[in-house]
């Protein structure tokens, strides 16, 4: 599905890197702190370009069509704090094209365990929490390939399970993960490992 | 034409070039600019209206049109970079940018120098130094940006949108300027009547356009040589390089 | 693609709203910066009219920068600007939509706010008439040329000035066009060649400055 | 030659204030502009054939710290 291969910036992160990843797939991206795994997937996810080399889907270039079927969970949450979990989803929804009744969302929120909390400013919920709007994403849009940047940071035990358990639902009705997170995965039989090690 | 330059994409191509271009430029600078400026200023016949006073048009035309035409290359290297992707054309546009700068310091201070005795201030809002006050904040501007980024190749492309919306922007300054200047028409006589030149005027203006032009491309090539040993100081090729130098000094 | 302008315009300004306060600060501004100039040059009709229309467009100007930090800091830093990169559809048109907001949000007050300007500065009514021309043709340019200032400078923590320095090659014909146009209104002189640039300007920006402004967000994020 | 003395070229017809302030200032700022680049050459060389020793120091370093373990 993918064929990735790139090199970085002044200093070098890290050089002819190749990566696979089709249909069903799993990729847990390790590596020690500042071995260059947001780099690598900021440059997979099309937001930074690779000095050498470049990244395919569906061996064509990125183009609008790669952005449709994707989904990217950076480490800042891309919820505006002045506005409410409703509309920071609502707005997302319409830029991303995906549906986004207000009874869908309202469902999905008691789901992700946010009730009573639709309406208030996202400034004045836990760190957990906003992890878990910036998540509801996951559920809202139709994509093929999310690509998730420390996914599981902030969330208690609960969160963390039910994010998994929809990983694995996403895999297993054919999606494609890649994620970095420094815990390890408890997941299914399809997950694989990227390493990625320091270079000075 | 994009065939032949295509291989200068590279940055070690790009630099072996530009370190064989320098010595030429800098000898033909030094061959052009010193007899220039001697002959206008030794050997030339005084301008009967200005007196000895013209003698500093061999210094000041040549910087203020060449600051017009450094921001032009500037803005088209910005393009190459831009729409080809070249990293290279990004570098050799910030080398350009403090070489322009400076020749249009030069065009104001020279016109200034000369305007004290002529129009008997230092300062004068013409037209033609309004707008090329304007083409230094043009400049700073693009410098100012560059160096405000941390990573140098986000920098380069900033910096070269910058430089286009500039260029964009020239003509409409220049015409800008010159209404504002008609229309706000001051006591003091603000005109130089464009003297049709004397030939054993024009001799040493022409020497010193040309080489002034060989100064801005040697320094170019200079400064982009140092843009791109400092970007690529990671790279084998600078590591290979710096060894043969060294080999070389020990032979020596 | 109807539901999608209406949602960005109503989170714009959902947000612009929800901080009362800083709305209302460059208009403070804006007006304390007018009224510091009749106490500076004293109260004479004849030199505030003179120097009116030049005092309120280079306010206007400031005023303009003091509100842009908003368009895309906020949103760079929280991560909603990568998000936005990424939804697929065409950066030019949510960054032209966020250029109609700003001006919405800035310079619509500053439009309603400007016959007392102009009583301050004693201006004449035709005077008043070809200001609010140039301001109605100018600011939006203002919103659109700024954005990609804005959009240049959003990744740079220092330098807060530099967004002016960038902006100067644009205000400067702009400066002129308007306060002439004032001038020639002043003298009871057609003042039309005037606005027409100022016009011919705003148009080449509407159709340039979004696709610079989006060349730029997609640079800041390295 | 238009000028039979030196003291007559050093005065310029009484504009030889103006006329060597702008030459003796423009070629001064152009010379600056020539050291700054050289200087800058040298101070990067400098730099990295810098780097590059630290680089031979850290692998011997790492190369005598695997032959001790062994």
């Amino acid at each position: 599905m993918q064929n990735v291969s790139c090199s970085k910036r002044d200093r070098i992160l890290f050089e002819n890197l190749s990566l696979q990843i089709s249909t069903g797939q799993l990729i847990h991206l390790r590596g020690p702190n500042g071995a260059g795994k947001t780099s690598l997937l900021r440059i997979i996810a099309g937001l930074s370009q690779a000095e050498q080399g470049q990244v395919l889907w569906n061996s064509r270039a990125l183009d609008t069509t790669y952005f449709k079927e994707l989904v990217y969970l950076g480490h800042k949450s891309g919820l505006t704090a002045s506005l409410s979990a409703l509309e920071n989803l609502q707005y997302w929804a319409h830029l991303h094209q995906a549906p986004c009744s207000e009874a869908l969302l309202y469902d999905l929120l008691t789901r992700l365990g946010l009730v009573g909390l639709e309406d208030l400013p996202v400034k004045f919920l836990s760190a957990g929490q906003q992890r878990r709007v910036a998540l509801a994403r996951l559920w809202l849009k139709p994509a093929r390939l999310w690509i998730l940047d420390e996914p599981f940071t902030a969330l208690d035990t609960a969160g963390i399970a039910l994010v998994e358990q929809h990983i694995n639902q996403f895999i297993d009705g054919g999606g494609a993960v890649i994620l970095t997170s420094h815990q390890p995965l408890t997941s299914s039989a399809k997950l694989q490992y990227f390493d990625l090690e320091y270079r000075l | 034409m994009f065939k032949w330059l295509h291989p200068y994409a590279k940055t070690q191509a790009a630099y072996s070039l530009s370190q064989r271009l320098t010595p030429w430029f800098a000898g033909i600078c030094v061959l052009l600019l010193v007899p220039g400026t001697l002959w206008g200023l030794l050997f030339t016949p005084a301008d009967y209206q200005q007196g000895d006073s013209f003698r500093i048009i061999y210094i000041h035309v040549p910087a203020a049109m060449l600051s017009m035409s450094t921001y032009v290359a500037m803005a088209v290297a910005a393009l190459v970079g831009i729409v080809w992707q070249w990293r290279t054309a990004f570098m050799a546009m910030i080398a350009m940018a403090p070489v322009g700068a400076v020749m249009t310091f030069i065009a104001l201070f020279t016109g200034a120098a000369w305007g004290k005795p002529m129009w008997g201030a230092w300062w004068v809002w013409d037209a033609r130094l309004t707008s090329e006050l304007i083409l230094l904040f043009l400049y700073c501007g693009v410098i100012a940006l560059y160096s405000a980024f941390d990573d140098k190749q986000q920098a380069g492309k900033a910096a070269g949108i910058m430089a286009l919306v500039g260029v964009v922007n020239i003509p409409v300054i220049h015409f800008s300027v010159q209404w504002w200047n008609t229309l706000h028409q001051g006591a003091t006589i603000t005109k130089f009547d464009k003297p049709s030149i004397a030939t054993e005027m024009l001799w040493p203006l022409l020497m010193n356009i040309a080489g002034m032009m060989m100064f801005i491309a040697a320094l170019t090539c200079m400064r982009l040589n140092n843009e791109i040993l400092r970007r690529e100081q990671h790279r084998p090729w600078v590591s290979a390089l710096l060894h043969d130098r060294r080999e070389n000094q020990n032979a020596v | 693609m109807s539901q999608l302008i209406k949602g960005v315009l109503q989170r714009d300004l959902a947000i612009a709203f929800n901080q009362k306060g800083e709305l209302a600060q460059p208009l403070l501004f804006l007006l304390i910066v007018v009224t510091l100039f009749p106490i500076a040059v004293g109260p004479a009709p004849e030199t505030l009219q003179r120097i009116g229309p030049g005092v309120i467009w280079v306010a206007a100007i400031l005023t303009a920068l003091l509100g842009m930090e908003r368009l895309f800091k906020q949103d760079y830093l929280d991560g909603s600007l990568e998000q936005l990169l990424l939804s697929g559809v065409p950066v030019f048109q949510i960054v032209a939509l966020k250029s109609v907001v700003h001006w919405l949000v800035c310079f619509l007050p500053l439009l309603i706010l400007s016959p007392l300007l102009a009583l301050f500065l004693h201006l004449s009514m035709p005077m008043y008439l070809a200001l609010f021309l140039s301001l109605l043709l100018g600011t939006p340019l203002l919103s659109l040329v700024g954005a990609i200032a804005m959009g240049l400078t959003v990744g740079v923590q220092k330098g807060a000035l530099l967004p002016l320095l960038l902006m100067v090659p644009v205000f400067i014909p702009l400066l002129i066009f308007a306060t002439s146009a004032v001038e020639s209104a002043a003298l009871h002189l057609s003042y039309a060649p005037q606005l027409a640039i100022i016009g011919a300007m705003l148009l080449c920006a509407l159709a340039l400055a979004p696709f610079a402004t989006a060349y730029a967000l997609k640079v800041s994020q390295h | 030659m238009q000028f039979d003395s030196l003291s007559s070229l050093i005065a310029m017809g009484g504009y030889g204030f103006y006329v060597w302030l702008s030459f003796g200032v423009s070629f001064l700022v152009m010379g600056l502009l020539v050291i700054a680049a050289k200087a800058e050459r040298r101070n990067l060389l400098k730099t990295i054939s810098k780097n590059q020793q630290r680089q031979v120091r850290i692998q011997k370093a790492r190369q005598n710290g695997q032959s001790a373990q062994e």
